[in-house]
């Protein structure tokens, strides 16, 4: 596949470790971006803050890099002024989880049409290697001198416990799955989460390529996920990690709702104020 | 008598606002200057609160004073509470269990009015205050088609038994302020003027959610926090009229990241909220600064630390709005003076922040955005909005470096070009950059100097009020507005003018030029550390005297007058 | 029960709208700790703002009334500072699901041994009756004009997805019922939370008092609260909302975790700094 | 020479911070005064970094400077990203690909060395740094058994192939240097000082975090934020020994919240942040400041707006941490100029914030954080803490109204009262309050005026340094200190001193008389707005001149010193 339209027009410092899983994800990315056929200038990227939020950076498109935890709450606005883009947040899972916990929570509650990818590393790598939100219990790190103590937070299950509308999970450890299931939920309508276990070769050490290669499997081919009870009970499985699209639920999203796009389909940018009727907003207050 | 203060004094959920409005729109209908203002308890029933209404045959009464003509107690608290107020002219008009007489300076005054018994007699409880609008009726000479057809579009959606039972209860209502009258126990008399009738009744909050609307505001995130989300509520209720994305957010972080998303993707945004929701949007408002995207903030303040007095007013956040959020950029502030500055001010704010890609505050409080005023027009006709959007190409930079600062602002989808923004420092392009000898300070200046001095050229000058050769200057800014213009009206000192800034920040050099001309300039303020006076500081190297007031109430005009007196 | 030893020392104005559930959960709140024998200088009682969150002031103990959204945050630390204290969180659905809800998601991962007390009155009541997080599908407000478009946010299912520690519904229209049910949540060991239902007779005309009673019932007898999956389900049950303890789940503490406490049961602010030892950290700083 | 100066230069994650540990660790037992300062990329491979280490046989050269004495380029891009340091004495140590010699203006000092080859030989490119390290031994003189000792000591743990591969890599750098000295390429000669042996390195995040624990912290909660993590990592290694509780917050706010929550139960907390970590506590400050509960901030200044530079300097946030936070309060700021005001400071700040139930702020930046400092001692003889808490009665009150402002503070669970606070306005006991006459005033003056005034007599003095009878006053606070302080020693004017200001907030009245004295007062700022001038215009009524820099570097010795020759 020639994802080359992605590429970036010029030589691109990519402040990425050698070795770190977040290149393959840009590939991928690009390739999912490429085949489903969505043009760079239609496309938003939004991030936060820390290594997987610098991908927007190195794939040409639009970019909205703001804030460490804020992408969702960003993102979910650009879609609302302007349902004709794609929008996507790519960031990583202390930005996903831990500064941004309520946004996810809530933003999944509203169900807007954007795609998240969270870059699942369990560790925080640009501020090196504190644990993360999903750093499993007993790692250790500079700060969790003893080890993690919390329980590691299960995004699908907290997905799946908010009735979100599009659940999975993939290892980037494979490519081709991976690919397969970002492509849907980028074309999903509504929101799509993917929780992406990646590989940090510089801070975690215990969750590496290889442990993502041996602590996985597949859902079975025959597995529904229109079962919310079963999505759960397979979310918070002991033991290998199930990869796939865990749970599906379409149903209108935030934009659906939305007075604004009922009769008039044009994004906020093209409109203008409505003077005559606001004149009569004033005349009806001399009453 | 030029004009008359009347107050009504309850508790939470006894129907004072619907007394107000009734009063207010009825009187205005016949012909009477009106003005309304509200204090009251973080609570949803009970406690003690009071609504002073100003009825003149002049405009601009809109401040609070504290001399109350006729008192209407509601409850047993109520004079208790008005202690301070209360005066040996005061007419107290009420029931026997709520006149306490200890607090009643003149028993001569009292006026007993059985208005449970009058309303039980009609149909319960809740007509109790539609006697006490009778009453004002028949004292300001309301012609009864007036009344009938207002009292009708009121009720008549809830039946006819409620609307004819309130009809009756105003009857009796005008029949026991008729025989008022006729014992000479009161008397009124203003002059009715016609072209009133035709006025609008708006508060704060709703001038500022139509001045946005205005401007072409069609996204609004925020989360409720009093007293700024009368703005939310308004624009919610003309949402669909105006085609306008109503998001409560889940928190305040999230809303103004969210405003900031809606202008990066084309929308026109604000959000609305107090101090303490703003305290968790100052790294938003650093986002808005760095990324050069426009933002609008309305903050209505209320007296603080913390959750501090939440139904009270202050202007306790100007110095927090100034210096808030990390790193330095360049910012705008202005704060309304009343419904007409918010309306006007509110919508130049969108087109400012658009036109300079900088966050710009509405920074109003809970005085203002509460109270009810009576103007005669808002007119659209010189409402201009531009937006200053460009289509773009291939080549195209976000962060282009132009000579005045200013980077022609793309938006995602509109034209072949990619919009890049980036919270890192960044290059032309929106990537970035740890290019600290040549980008860095560059893209400071662009934010920082260049847009000060652009913002400094689109001053809004402020009002000067009072004699040109005056040799003591008053200074204020917002709501404070009404009650010292009216203050200084009433006193006979000559030689005091009072200045009156609707831009706090930032100011244009030449604004030196009033201050130079007095020998002592004084800055009112309704806070304890003269916020304001120390932008005057800065920027002029002028220490200004302070007359401040901090206990979370507004200034009166009395209170005012008496210090300008003694000046 | 005499529960006088929590009653104010003095006349104090209750700031709630007669006949709110406020009342209803402040009297069993009172009797609870009454019938555990918790004596009032013992007590933390944590709070945010909102009407719920004025709780604290009704009843004589220790207050920490904080900021709207972080009750939870704040007890979480006192509790560490001093476990001999017993904290309890008071607080609104707004408060907690909403402005709180990062810090409800992270401290029931963290486990700290404090109780939690949501009083879900669907809707904000201290700013005059819009949405809350828990509002239900099409609540009509001055906000919401057109009702509710999100999907209701499902505290018991997101607890039970985070592996909470003690997970428990009630409502305040049956308080004999309650007050077992919030006596147990006292009791547990480790993040105990529990859902209030409660009627806000202000600003909330759908979910009455006749509503909660109408609209829930009691998990059997037989329901056994060690099964998370079981738990999930019946947290996610539509129709009629179940009530009493969904899930049980008794792990070690935040506080169990802590080194501080492992041979010195001090609280915190009996301690003294050890300039002996920081000596020798300065010395081991000359090499 | 009195002082060397030396730079490398490479790619992080090549272990420049090791070479730097190991050359500071030797030289210093070997008798040198050392300091080293690093620039670096926010990312954690690849890029371009550099360090400076500066060797000298006097005190205090712990300051930034342009000059290079002896560069060794890591990596290709190295004599680039210096080109504006390289001057035509500096002597470039590396191999062939790392020299670009279009950046190199006397091809005369120019010294190859083939370290990956050497390396190689050794075992492998990992030893590549330790034949650097031997060459600094090499020039400097160290004796074998100091440096033996120090690398077994680091590379035993790893294996004794390791350990001794490093040691040979160790000796063939020696030899290399050894050679250059007699081949006459370079020579220094800088005295040994025996005492140094027994100085301590450390940087400045160590300096806060020992400060904190000599005041008795017991909890820190926080979220990692560069480059304000150091105190929390610092902190999280020696939990243990010192009792501490340990939390990596959710978020910032958690982080604040928590902190207040431990402070109310009776613990000594802090966080530790940076500018857009800190601005989501501001809700939390603001509450600190209603709430009367102590509470230290170290806040680590990056520059900003947004994300900004994460890894690189600035002095941007102290008008923020001034003003943030709704409502009005007193608070404190020291800004430590070197490790060991680093120390002293934040000792101070935890019983300062206790004394007077304020929030206070230790304000760092990210060159104070990141430098490595040496000093000869920190002495604990006179380090007193006092715990300013009471044991509680029935009767207990906690915001006892008292004459000097202060309520006695007690601790839930310590006596038999109850401690009610509130973050509403509230009365004596904490109970929320509306009375806006009496209350809300008395409230008011007790957190703000009152506090303010015992806060001006705790005030930390500035350091004078210069002529007394000078004419000229240059003003600076925090990590400026030895930049100014350096070159202002080396200038020749006799008529200009430093007043350098630790607490920067508040003032004491009498900090004017230094002001009086001098006849141009300028503010040396790693800022674009002089932010502590404003600090000054406002209190003193003074306008000083300014000399800023804003680009994400510390200012250099030389830049203050050319300043300072034609001021
Ligand atoms: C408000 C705020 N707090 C903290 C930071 C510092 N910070 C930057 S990235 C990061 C963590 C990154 O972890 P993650 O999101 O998992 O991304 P990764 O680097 O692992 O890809 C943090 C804490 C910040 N930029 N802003
Ligand atoms: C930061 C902040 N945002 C907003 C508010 C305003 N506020 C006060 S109470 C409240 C909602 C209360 O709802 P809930 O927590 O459900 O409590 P209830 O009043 O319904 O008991 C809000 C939004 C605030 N005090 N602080
Ligand atoms: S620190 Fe970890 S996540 Fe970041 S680039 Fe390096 S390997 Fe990847
Ligand atoms: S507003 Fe609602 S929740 Fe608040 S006191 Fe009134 S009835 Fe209760
Ligand atoms: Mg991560
Ligand atoms: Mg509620």
């Amino acid at each position: 596949m020639d994802t080359s339209i992605y590429d970036m027009p010029h030589e691109t410092d990519v402040a990425w470790c050698p070795g770190c899983g977040n290149f393959s994800i840009l590939k991928i990315v690009k390739q999912a971006l490429t085949e489903l056929d969505i043009k760079p200038e239609e496309l938003v990227m939004a991030s936060g803050i820390g290594q997987a939020a610098k991908t927007p950076h190195y794939l040409k498109t639009n970019v909205f890099n703001g804030l460490h935890g804020r992408a969702v709450a960003a993102a979910m606005a650009v879609k609302a002024a302007n349902p004709e883009l794609t929008v996507i947040v790519e960031s990583g899972d202390g930005c996903s989880f831990g500064e941004g916990g309520n946004h996810f929570i809530h933003n999944i509650l509203r169900n807007p049409n954007i795609t998240h990818l969270a870059h699942d590393n369990m560790v925080y790598g640009l501020t090196k290697g504190q644990a993360s939100p999903t750093s499993q219990f007993g790692f250790i790190t500079p700060v969790q001198v003893q080890g993690v103590t919390n329980e590691p937070f299960n995004p699908l299950a907290l997905a799946i416990a908010l009735d979100a509308a599009f659940v999975a999970r993939v290892s980037i450890a494979n490519q081709e799955k991976s690919l397969e299931v970002i492509k849907q939920a980028i074309s999903f309508k509504g929101y799509s989460f993917v929780d992406i276990l990646q590989p940090c070769v510089s801070f975690n050490k215990i969750n590496t390529w290889k442990w993502f290669r041996e602590n996985v499997y597949y859902l079975e081919e025959s597995y529904d996920p229109k079962n919310r009870t079963e999505a759960f009970k397979r979310a918070t499985e002991k033991g290998k990690l199930p990869l796939g699209v865990f749970y599906k639920n379409e149903k209108p999203t935030f934009e659906d709702y939305l007075p604004v796009y009922k009769t008039n389909k044009d994004p906020l940018y093209k409109r203008e104020v409505n003077l005559p009727q606001l004149q009569k907003l004033i005349d009806s207050m001399r009453h | 008598m030029k004009e008359v203060s009347i107050v009504l004094c309850g508790e939470a959920g006894q129907g004072i606002a619907t007394v107000e409005q009734l009063v207010t729109g009825m009187l205005k209908l016949s012909g009477y200057h009106v003005y309304s203002t509200s204090e009251f308890m973080s609570r949803i029933r009970g406690g003690t609160n009071s609504t002073l209404i100003r009825i003149s045959d002049e405009k601009s009464r809109s401040a609070f004073i504290d001399r109350i003509d006729i008192l209407f107690p509601l409850s047993s608290k109520a004079l208790k509470h008005l202690e301070h107020r209360i005066s040996p002219e005061t007419i107290i008009i009420g029931e026997e269990g709520n006149i306490a007489e200890e607090y009643c300076p003149n028993k001569a005054n009292i006026i007993k009015v059985d208005f449970t018994k009058i309303a039980n007699e009609i149909g319960g409880k809740i007509y109790t205050n539609i006697v006490s609008v009778g009453i004002f009726l028949a004292l300001f000479g309301v012609e009864g088609n007036i009344s009938k057809a207002y009292l009708t579009k009121k009720f008549s959606p809830k039946g006819d038994t409620i609307l004819q039972n309130n009809i009756k209860a105003c009857h009796r209502g005008i029949e026991i302020g008729n025989q008022m009258l006729e014992d000479g126990k009161l008397k009124i008399d203003l002059q009715k003027d016609d072209s009133v009738k035709n006025y609008l009744t708006l508060n704060g909050s709703q001038a500022i959610a139509m001045g946005s609307i205005a401007a072409g505001l069609n996204f609004i995130s925020s989360y409720p926090m009093s007293p700024s989300t009368g703005v939310l509520i308004f624009l919610s209720q003309k949402a669909e009229d105006f085609g306008i994305i109503i998001d409560q957010a889940e928190d305040e972080i999230a809303a103004v990241n969210k405003g900031i998303g809606a202008w990066y993707a084309g929308a026109r945004a604000m959000i609305t909220t107090s101090g303490g929701g703003f305290a968790l949007m100052t790294e938003g408002l650093s986002l808005s600064g760095i990324l050069e995207t426009p933002m609008v903030f309305h903050i209505a303040q209320r007296p603080g630390p913390g959750t501090g007095l939440p139904t009270r007013t202050g202007q306790e956040d100007l110095q927090f709005v100034l210096n808030g959020g990390h790193g330095e950029f360049a910012r705008a502030i202005f704060a309304p003076g009343n419904a007409e500055e918010a309306f006007f001010l509110t919508q130049h704010a969108f087109n400012l922040a658009d036109k300079y890609q900088v966050p710009v505050f509405i920074l109003s409080d809970q005085f203002l955005v509460d109270s009810h005023y009576s103007l005669p027009d808002l007119d659209l006709t010189n409402i201009k909005n531009t937006k200053y959007i460009e289509k773009t190409d291939e080549n195209y930079k976000r962060y282009l470096l132009t000579e005045n600062g200013i980077s022609p602002r793309g938006i995602p989808g509109y034209g072949s070009g990619l919009v890049n923004v980036d919270s890192d420092e960044h290059d032309e392009e929106g990537h970035i950059t740890e290019d600290v000898h040549d980008l860095r300070p560059k893209m400071v200046d662009k934010r920082l100097y260049k847009k000060l001095k652009l913002l400094k050229e689109d001053f809004v000058k402020p009002e000067l009020i009072g004699p040109a050769d005056y040799s003591i200057l008053l200074i204020g800014w917002g709501s404070t507005y009404s009650a010292v213009k009216e203050a200084l009206e009433l006193s006979n000192r000559k030689d005091v003018a009072f200045l009156h800034f609707k831009q706090v920040y930032p100011l244009s050099e030449d604004t030196i030029d009033y201050l130079k001309k007095a020998k002592k300039v004084v800055v009112v303020e309704n806070n304890a550390t003269a916020q304001f006076g120390k932008v005057i500081t800065l920027e002029f190297n002028i220490k200004p005297d302070q007359f401040l007031k901090y206990n979370g109430m507004p200034f009166s005009v009395e209170e005012v007058k008496e210090f300008i007196e003694k000046i």
